[in-house]
């Protein structure tokens, strides 16, 4: 385990976290080479979600070492910092700025200068915006692109965290649950989009729906009660026993 | 009994026989009406010496004030007042002597001075009374004003004492005359003993007070004396403190209980609930004030009633508001800062209009007046049974919200209205009464303030900072946040007073809420996980 | 009939308009299906239903009585349970607490969580302390079905229940709604952008597109291609 | 109109002030009605201009100016707190028009636009103190105060007094705490420790306002009697002890220049015309509304003796002006815009009045203090040629010391 | 940049409240001074120094709308960074006094003198240089507001949290100030000022130039705040507001983003208040207490947070009306204000001007709309009564 360190793109060992005595993670081991495209699937409750969490700064680990690109250690970093790292994350439960137009979301989102001073003297160049008019198209709201988020479907917003995730241009893409929400086709769609980015990125799908999975078509960790349950090529982990047991169900 | 009453009188008389013949104490009495208060000090230290307990009554009426001189001849009665006229008591021989206009008197004036000389000659004139409760207050008195004059007088009634509680009394009380008389070193030693064991401020007191006389080969007994008692003291004083800190942690939290309700479970920032604290008050004014006039007897029962009326008339305030303008901020919380703020200066001014902007008097029944010591503690009345009012209100609260449906209905329409409607909820009830209950609360938490503090239009702008300040450092929408944070501010603030002075006192813990808050953002009780930040 | 009849009905949020002459009928005992993309309004639909959002012209009929302009706790009160997309579960209840909030609108003998609750997510009654924001996605959503089903609804509203639920549990969910029907005879409405859990379980399905209803029919006509082309880009 | 001569009226009637101002308001309108049923003044009407500077100090400069030059008033009564007479002070000098000032005050001021009717230190402060020490033996005392200028200046000034008189410093206790102080538990247990050190103890005390209820509550609730222990207060008159239950506080002492009681046929005729205004038998009279109507007739007089409401006339004949005040004697205008009165010991009673327990002749308001080491070479007198506020005996200068 | 910066905020609305300020700063001088008092177009000083006064109060609502309307701090302190300036100019302007005061000491203020100070404290060094005072009124609320919030953003302090502490904050000020030892001369504050750059306060042209001054700082200071809110910054600052964690998970500091706010909303708070002293001739620690600055909070709310001439006109709204009703209705006023906020929250949601342009923007989309689709039914046009209901 210890010798992928140098070379992963994101590597956890042994991490931990527990809430009022209910242990989420258990002693987590799990890492992403560069360039990898790897889906999670688990049980509700299984910590996928708290794993991102942890990942993102948000939730620090009881125990246990986060490291990105092999050097930088997560734990002791913020969740702004670690987004400026380049590691860019899309939530369960959509959040986009409800108050802004999906075009500033957008703005807001895109790789720039982020200091004080770099926004305050921001001006929209050219090709900033030709960037945000592409993203626009394959997010499928340029109709949309003056009305506020707030005003946006479900699965409108989902559509358009996943544009701001895009305009982050990260290292590193966490994506849970994104096609939640979404029709057959549109599932398909982000199956290809999301492959295409992982051309030139790293990228860890939380997903539930099996197919979209298949779509994928890449390695699969399975994860339950806070540690990882299997870990192989979908039809390996889903002829698991254990995973048809807790997971699939017959 | 009437054979040892007897013997009294005959050992009262062979006492002060001698001093009898000098003086006429219905002459003395008189002349009290043309004296200047050195003067009348003067007389009273005769009357008193003629030792005649007929006096006693005519004494009483001069402390009480009641004591008046005929502008025509001079000549003194007690008096009870008759409608414009005075019912007059002959001064010595207590029977009535008819009733004239007030016009024709003119009032004898005591002072403080003359006040303490009446006590102490009264408590040297009383002290063979038959009556048990008269002698002890009579030995309280003479502890209480030490003089050489009384110390005959404490040892006669000391001999012939039978009642322990009395008696001990009356030990201490010769001990304290002795140290003001010119009795021998070695009978002082002993009193200095006596008297330190009364323990407290009092015997410091006294003992401090002989200290500029004492002879010399006396001084070190004094000293240990006096600083064996501060020992004492010292560890009691802690305790008072912490009382002191807790009892002011009742009052905030009485202040702020309400509003954590409206605050801490609604979400409104509702700067009107001082207001309706206020209200509260000026119910419990109404409430005595309607006893007062109608049914004076009931007076003591005064808070009792003063509670649901307060409760009820503030909760349909509350209601009203809620109904009015709450309402349609719901989701908008920061507006309602905005409303309420306009709600508080109109209530405030309407009682303005109503009562006058001046204090109104809200009396204490007996029950919450004066205190009790406990150990080395003075506890007030009033202050122990706002803390135990306070808590019981707190826990009944809790109770409510944590155990009825109808206090789950609540936290649910309050943390989602929308959703609440669907599963069934009544939300526009809820509210209104979620609303009325945060406010009838504060109007209870009036009823309790109205004691200890002034009953003025401005009364609930004294508490409305301090109320938030409480529920936001307890942590918002947790009670027990809300009771510990004003127990532990009301604890520190006290702490920090004496040693620093109110004022620093008070900017220090403004100070260390601002630190504190910055170790836990979210207050003492901080609500954690998911659930918050979602 | 006793079933949801929904009648011609417009929808607006401010000045955009989101329903345009919608009509269906929920019959009870059957499962009703809405289909469509995203953003067509299939919430939007189950709002009027549930009395979240104001329905700006036609009617909204159950139980033989108008529903229009009665509050949601009212129509709660006639049997409508209602599982809102998003879950909107109540963060700081405990799961227990969340699930007897149900209970408002039953009378006192029916106060209790039946167990049905619990043998359909197990994991609800392992965390009845626990708050319900603390909870993961899924176990929310299930917490949010279970919630609506302690009120006995005569009528259940379900908008994409399945999303975020692993996939046992979908399964278990299905069985769940069939037996439903046919035990207590409900009528049921469902949203679901899952086609096959739908074409499974649906009675009769209704695909929307911008607003309006575009094509109605039993499930298996889900199947042609004329159908399929609603739900596509 | 110019067939009415209007005045204004500038007391706080909301705000934490607004629970004494207002009855100043009050006391007002009565006096200038009562002015004009005898006929006005000059054979003008007095019309009141009524404003509500709501507690706020900014807005008094802003209401003077407003009174001064948009209403035209002749004179103008108000304010109460020294921070509100600072706020109008450079007010009325700039616009050259009268304030009549009617509260007692820490005293180190004299404006040429500005008459002081209320009490200076040497008027209430000192003459109590002297009582305590003289009549009840007290040799040890608590300086008990808000922690704002008036307590502080007067604290000042009785520390040196008392000092001059032989106390020591360990003898003399100053304590001070913030507005509206409802918490006195600590304060009142420390004053009974201070007290019980074997000498008579006595508090002075400068306590302002609201926090004064609860005050004597804790006093009374803790048994702090007043042949123990007497407070002698100097901001506590019959409106502040109507929001109290007196009978556990007999005997408590406060210095004015007036008490409701005083017998005094004036004082029942004014009392009498004050129940009939208010339409409320059971309205208190006080010393600030002694102050007002003394400063109010006092301006009548010299408006009348001007035959002008021009400023500088009545500046000039209001020297000397006497005036009845209610305690039966008179009270004159000195040069230093301060009155005479007499001071007044009084002794709380069951039915919330006073009983006067020593009355001094009539004594000249002393605007700089003696006791305090920068003013006592200072005087102020207002008449020509001096007309100055801050003549500086030592250096034969007017302005103050330096210069 | 900076050009580009200044000149993305002149947008329509602002260009036209700056132009309105400006003719203001030169117009009612002129009409003061070079009038004559019986004119019908004249506006007695009085006047001028009250229209001073509530420009002085909405540069200061301006202030907390930066913070509170775009940024989400509902700051319930922002009178003690008003007062701090206050103070600082109150200071220059004592030591202005010099030898004139009624001591005649020609470096104590008087306070000093009668309370016994010898010297002058440390703290007053230094202020009797304009320039070094006009720097105080800047850097001392400047300062407070950077260490505050230094701790207060980096702990993540939030919400009501971050308010009451504010408020903690001025109510500790006010009960410092009013301590006589502070050296500020307790509660009474600092008053009767002469003189200002030498020029007499009291004089009319003094105070014509200090109302103009007034005038032209609102509108610089508006123009800054139209172009910080117009920048991308603006954006993220919105973004604070309504979703702080999403803003952080993007790489945005916000601990920065909300300290830079603070700070230089804090800083022209206390160029309000240093225009403020001169022209009301006080200040006394009553600036700082709470409630100054919950009316603060209301003036904004009710011109309409998250608007920039909102503010301003709330502020200047509701200070007219406190001047006029307290003249005109004393005993009733308060009746009149208190509902008048009721009725502006419950009738005009947004603030004054926020309803106005929703208003505007609803009619703007419901023509979109209607173009749109005007083959459709006609949307019911009770609908936004509706659901302002809910
Ligand atoms: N703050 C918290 N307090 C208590 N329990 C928590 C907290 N946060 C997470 N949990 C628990 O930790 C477990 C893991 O949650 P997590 O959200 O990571 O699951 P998940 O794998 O994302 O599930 P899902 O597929 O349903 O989204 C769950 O059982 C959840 O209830
Ligand atoms: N609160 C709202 N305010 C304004 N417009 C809204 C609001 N909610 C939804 N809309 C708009 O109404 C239309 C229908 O939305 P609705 O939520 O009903 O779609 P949906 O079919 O449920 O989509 P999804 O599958 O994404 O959940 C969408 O275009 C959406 O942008
Ligand atoms: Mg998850
Ligand atoms: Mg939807």
């Amino acid at each position: 385990m210890n010798e992928k360190k140098p070379t992963s793109i994101l590597y956890l060992d042994g991490v931990s976290v527990s809430f009022d005595g209910f242990k989420a993670l258990n002693s987590l081991s799990f890492v992403v080479e560069p360039g990898e495209l790897r889906a999670i699937i688990g049980p509700n409750g299984a910590g996928k979600t708290t794993m991102m969490d942890i990942i993102t700064g948000k939730t620090r680990p009881d125990e246990g070492e986060v490291f990105f690109n092999g050097e930088v250690d997560l734990t002791k970093k913020d969740e702004a910092e670690i987004a400026e790292l380049g590691i860019g994350r899309k939530f369960q439960k959509p959040t986009v700025f409800e108050s802004h137009t999906v075009w500033d979301n957008l703005e807001l989102a895109l790789n720039r200068k982020r200091g004080v001073f770099a926004t305050l003297f921001y001006r929209l160049s050219v090709e900033d915006k030709a960037r945000i008019e592409e993203i626009l198209e394959t997010i499928r709201l340029t109709g949309r692109k003056d009305d506020v988020a707030a005003n946006l479907s479900h699965g409108q917003k989902q559509w358009l965290e996943i544009g701001m995730l895009l305009a982050q241009e990260p290292k590193l893409l966490l994506v849970d649950e994104p096609v939640a929400g979404m029709t057959d086709a549109e599932t398909a769609e982000t199956a290809i989009l999301l492959k295409q980015i992982a051309k030139t990125r790293s990228v860890v799908v939380v997903e539930h729906d099996m197919g979209f999975i298949r779509d994928l078509g890449v390695k699969v960790t399975c994860l339950a009660e806070g540690s990882v349950l299997a870990e192989g090529s979908i039809d390996f982990v889903s002829n698991d026993q254990k995973v048809i047991e807790n997971y699939l169900g017959r | 009994m009437l054979i040892r009453f007897i013997t009294l009188i005959f050992l009262l008389l062979s006492i002060t026989t001698p001093s009898l013949a000098q003086s006429d104490p219905k002459a003395l009495i008189d002349q009290l009406g043309k004296a200047s208060f050195k003067q009348a000090e003067e007389l009273i230290g005769q009357i008193a010496a003629t030792g005649d307990p007929r006096v006693v009554p005519a004494l009483n009426a001069f402390g009480e004030g009641d004591l008046y001189a005929r502008k025509s001849d001079g000549a003194v009665f007690i008096t009870k007042a008759a409608g414009a006229n005075f019912a007059l008591i002959d001064p010595l021989t207590g029977e009535t002597a008819g009733e004239a206009p007030k016009s024709a008197f003119t009032k004898i004036k005591v002072n403080n001075n003359l006040r303490r000389a009446i006590r102490s000659a009264l408590g040297g004139l009383t002290l063979l009374s038959p009556d048990r409760a008269v002698r002890l207050a009579a030995a309280q008195a003479v502890l209480q004003s030490p003089s050489a004059e009384n110390l005959e007088l404490v040892e006669a009634a000391l001999a012939k004492e039978t009642d322990a509680e009395v008696k001990t009394r009356m030990e201490e009380a010769r001990a304290v005359s002795v140290l003001a008389s010119d009795r021998s070193a070695d009978e002082k030693r002993a009193a200095i003993k006596t008297v330190a064991s009364l323990g407290g401020r009092e015997a410091i007191g006294i003992l401090m007070s002989v200290s500029s006389t004492i002879d010399g080969s006396l001084r070190p007994d004094l000293d240990s004396a006096i600083s064996g008692i501060e020992g004492q003291l010292l560890l009691w004083d802690a305790g008072q403190n912490v009382w002191y800190g807790i009892s002011l942690g009742s009052v905030l939290l009485l202040a702020a209980i309400g509003l954590a309700i409206t605050f801490g479970v609604m979400g409104i920032i509702n700067m009107a609930h001082g207001e309706m604290v206020m209200i509260g008050a000026y119910s419990t004014f109404v409430v005595q004030q309607v006893i007062r006039t109608n049914y004076p007897g009931l007076f003591d029962w005064s808070l009792a009633i003063a509670l649901p009326v307060a409760f009820l008339i503030t909760a349909a305030v509350g209601l009203v508001i809620e109904r009015g303008v709450i309402r349609f901020l719901y989701g908008r919380p920061l507006e309602t800062l905005l409303a309420t703020w306009g709600i508080s200066l109109i209530l405030q001014q309407a009682i303005r209009t109503i009562f006058g902007p001046t204090n109104q008097e809200v009396g204490n029944p007996s029950w919450m007046s004066g205190s009790f010591a406990l150990g080395g503690m003075t506890i007030t009345w009033n202050r122990l049974w706002i803390v135990l009012f306070s808590l019981t209100i707190f826990f009944a609260l809790l109770t409510l919200m944590k155990r009825s449906s109808f206090g789950l209905q609540m936290r649910a329409v309050t943390q989602n209205r929308r959703m609440a409607s669907s599963m069934g909820i009544r939300t526009p009830l809820v509210d209104a009464f979620t609303f009325a209950l945060g406010s009838g609360i504060a109007g209870i938490a009036g009823v309790a303030l109205s004691q200890i503090d002034n009953v003025s239009p401005n009364l609930g702008q004294s508490y409305i900072i301090d109320s938030f300040m409480v529920v936001v450092f307890g942590g918002v929408g947790n009670l027990w946040g809300t009771l510990v944070g004003a127990l532990s501010l009301g604890v520190l603030n006290k702490f920090l007073e004496p040693s620093v002075g109110a004022v620093l006192g008070k900017i220090l813990v403004l100070v260390l809420i601002i630190l504190f808050i910055q170790k836990r953002p979210r207050g003492l009780f901080a609500l954690k996980g998911r659930a918050v930040e979602a | 009939m006793s079933e949801l009849v929904v009648d011609n009905i417009n929808l607006h949020y401010g000045a955009a308009q989101a329903l345009r002459g919608v009509s269906l009928v929920a019959p009870m005992g059957k499962i009703t299906c809405v289909l469509g993309r995203n953003g067509v309004g299939k919430s939007s639909l189950l709002r009027a239903i549930t009395g979240q959002h104001p329905a700006s012209a036609g009617e909204i009929r159950f139980a033989e009585k108008t529903m229009n302009g009665m509050a949601p706790y009212q129509r709660a009160k006639l049997g409508v349970g209602y599982v809102p997309q998003g879950r909107e579960i109540f963060p700081l209840l405990t799961v227990k607490e969340n699930l007897e909030t149900g209970y408002a609108p039953l009378v006192r003998k029916d106060r209790f969580i039946p167990d049905d609750i619990f043998s359909l997510f197990p994991v609800l009654q392992s965390m009845l302390g626990r708050r319900g924001g603390d909870l993961s996605g899924g176990q929310q959503q299930q917490l949010a079905i279970g919630r609506a089903l302690v009120m006995r609804p005569r009528l259940l509203v379900l908008d994409e229940p399945t999303e975020g639920i692993q996939p046992s549990i979908i399964k278990d969910i299905g069985r769940a709604i069939r037996y439903l029907r046919d035990s207590t005879g409900m009528a049921i409405l469902l949203v679901e952008q899952y086609l096959d859990f739908c074409r499974e379980l649906a009675d009769y399905v209704y695909i929307m597109d911008r607003g309006e209803i575009v094509h109605e029919g039993a499930a298996e006509t889900l199947d042609s291609a004329d159908v399929r082309r609603h739900l596509t880009v | 109109a110019d067939d009415t001569i209007k005045v204004g009226v500038l007391h706080s009637l909301s705000g934490t002030m607004a629970i004494s101002e207002t009855t100043l308001k009050d006391a007002m309108l009565m006096l200038v009605e009562e002015q004009n049923k005898k006929g006005g003044v000059l054979g003008k009407k007095l019309e009141a201009v009524v404003v509500d500077p709501a507690s706020d100090w900014p807005l008094f400069a802003e209401k003077a100016r407003e009174l001064i030059e948009k209403d035209k008033v002749a004179a103008v009564f108000g304010c109460w707190t020294s921070s509100s007479r600072k706020s109008v002070l450079p007010v009325f000098e700039e616009l050259n028009s009268i304030l009549f000032y009617p509260v007692q005050y820490e005293g180190e001021e004299s404006s040429r636009n500005i008459f002081y009717t209320g009490a200076a230190p040497n008027q209430q402060a000192i003459p109590a103190v002297d009582y305590l020490a003289n009549e009840e033996g007290v040799e040890r005392w608590v300086l008990a105060g808000t922690d704002y200028v008036y307590p502080q200046t007067t604290n000042k000034i009785l520390k040196a007094y008392l000092m001059s008189k032989g106390v020591k410093e360990e003898d003399i206790m100053i304590n001070y705490t913030p507005f509206a102080h409802s918490d006195w538990q600590t304060i009142v247990s420390d004053i009974k420790k201070f007290g019980s050190a074997g000498k008579k103890t006595a508090v002075v005390s400068t306590i302002n306002g609201d926090a004064n209820v609860p005050f004597y509550k804790e006093l009374a609730n803790q048994g702090i009697k007043a042949e123990d222990i007497p407070v002698v207060a100097f901001s506590v008159g019959e409106e502040e002890l109507a929001g109290l239950d007196t009978a556990p506080l007999v005997g408590h002492l406060a210095a004015w220049n007036y008490f409701q009681s005083v017998d005094a046929d004036v004082n029942a005729e004014f009392i009498k015309t004050w129940h009939a205004f208010t339409k409320n038998d059971k309205r208190v009279t006080n010393d600030p509304m002694e102050a007002a109507y003394i400063g109010f007739n006092a301006w009548v007089k010299a408006v009348e003796a001007a035959g002008t409401t021009d400023t500088d006339a009545v500046l000039d004949s209001i020297i000397g002006v006497s005036v009845p005040n209610l305690s039966g004697g008179t009270s004159t205008v000195m040069p230093n815009h301060h009155i005479t009165k007499p001071v007044l010991i009084g002794e709380i009673q069951a039915d919330g009045q006073f009983e006067v327990v020593q009355e001094t002749p009539a004594v000249v308001g002393d605007e700089w203090s003696d006791y305090l080491p920068d003013s006592k070479d200072l005087i102020s007198d207002w008449r020509k040629p001096m007309s100055c506020g801050n003549f500086n005996v030592a250096s034969g200068k007017c302005g103050g010391k330096g210069s | 940049m900076i050009a580009g910066f200044i000149l993305r905020a002149l947008e329509g609305k602002i260009v036209i409240a700056v132009g309105i300020l400006v003719a203001f700063a030169l117009l009612i001088p002129a009409l003061n001074l070079l009038t004559a008092p019986g004119n019908p177009l004249h506006v007695p000083t009085y006047i001028m120094s009250l229209l001073g006064k509530y420009l002085c109060y909405a540069l200061l609502a301006l202030a907390l709308d930066l913070v509170w309307g775009y940024c989400g701090i509902l700051s319930l302190g922002h009178g003690a960074f008003f007062a701090l300036g206050g103070y600082a100019m109150g200071m220059y302007l004592m030591r202005q006094i010099g030898s004139r005061g009624v001591y005649g000491d020609p470096i104590l203020p008087d306070f000093m003198v009668f309370l016994n100070w010898k010297e002058l404290p440390w703290f007053w060094y230094g202020m009797d240089v304009f320039p070094v005072a006009m720097a105080m009124v800047l850097i001392v609320p400047g300062l407070l507001a950077f260490v505050f919030g230094w701790f207060a953003f980096r702990s993540r302090v939030n919400g009501v949290y971050l308010s009451i502490i504010t408020q903690a904050m001025t109510y500790a000020l006010m009960l410092a100030f009013f301590r006589n030892d502070m050296g500020f001369g307790g509660n009474n504050g600092l008053t009767d000022y002469k003189e200002i750059l030498g020029f007499s306060v009291q004089a009319d042209g003094t105070r014509a130039v200090l109302f103009s001054l007034s005038a032209l700082f609102l509108a610089v200071c508006l123009v800054i705040a139209s172009a910080i809110t117009r920048s991308k910054f603006g954006k993220v600052l919105v973004g604070v507001r309504d979703a702080e964690s999403r803003v952080r998970f993007l790489g945005y500091r916000v601990e920065n983003i909300k300290l830079f706010t603070f700070t230089v909303s804090a800083m022209m708070a206390g160029i309000a208040g240093a225009l403020f002293v001169p022209q009301v001739g006080i200040i006394n620690p009553g600036e700082f207490a709470p409630a100054n600055s919950i009316e603060v909070v209301v003036w904004t709310a009710v011109g309409g947070r998250g608007t920039l001439i909102g503010p301003i006109i709330g502020a200047i709204l509701v200070n007219v009306g406190k001047s006029y009703f307290t003249g005109a209705f004393p005993d009733l006023w308060l009746f009149a204000l208190g509902g008048l906020f009721i009725g502006v929250t419950l009738f005009l949601p947004k603030g004054i001007v926020g309803t106005i342009q929703q208003r505007h923007a609803a009619r703007r989309d419901r023509k979109a709309a209607d173009d749109a689709t005007n083959h459709d039914k006609v949307s019911d046009a009770a609908l936004p009564l509706e659901q302002a209901a809910e």
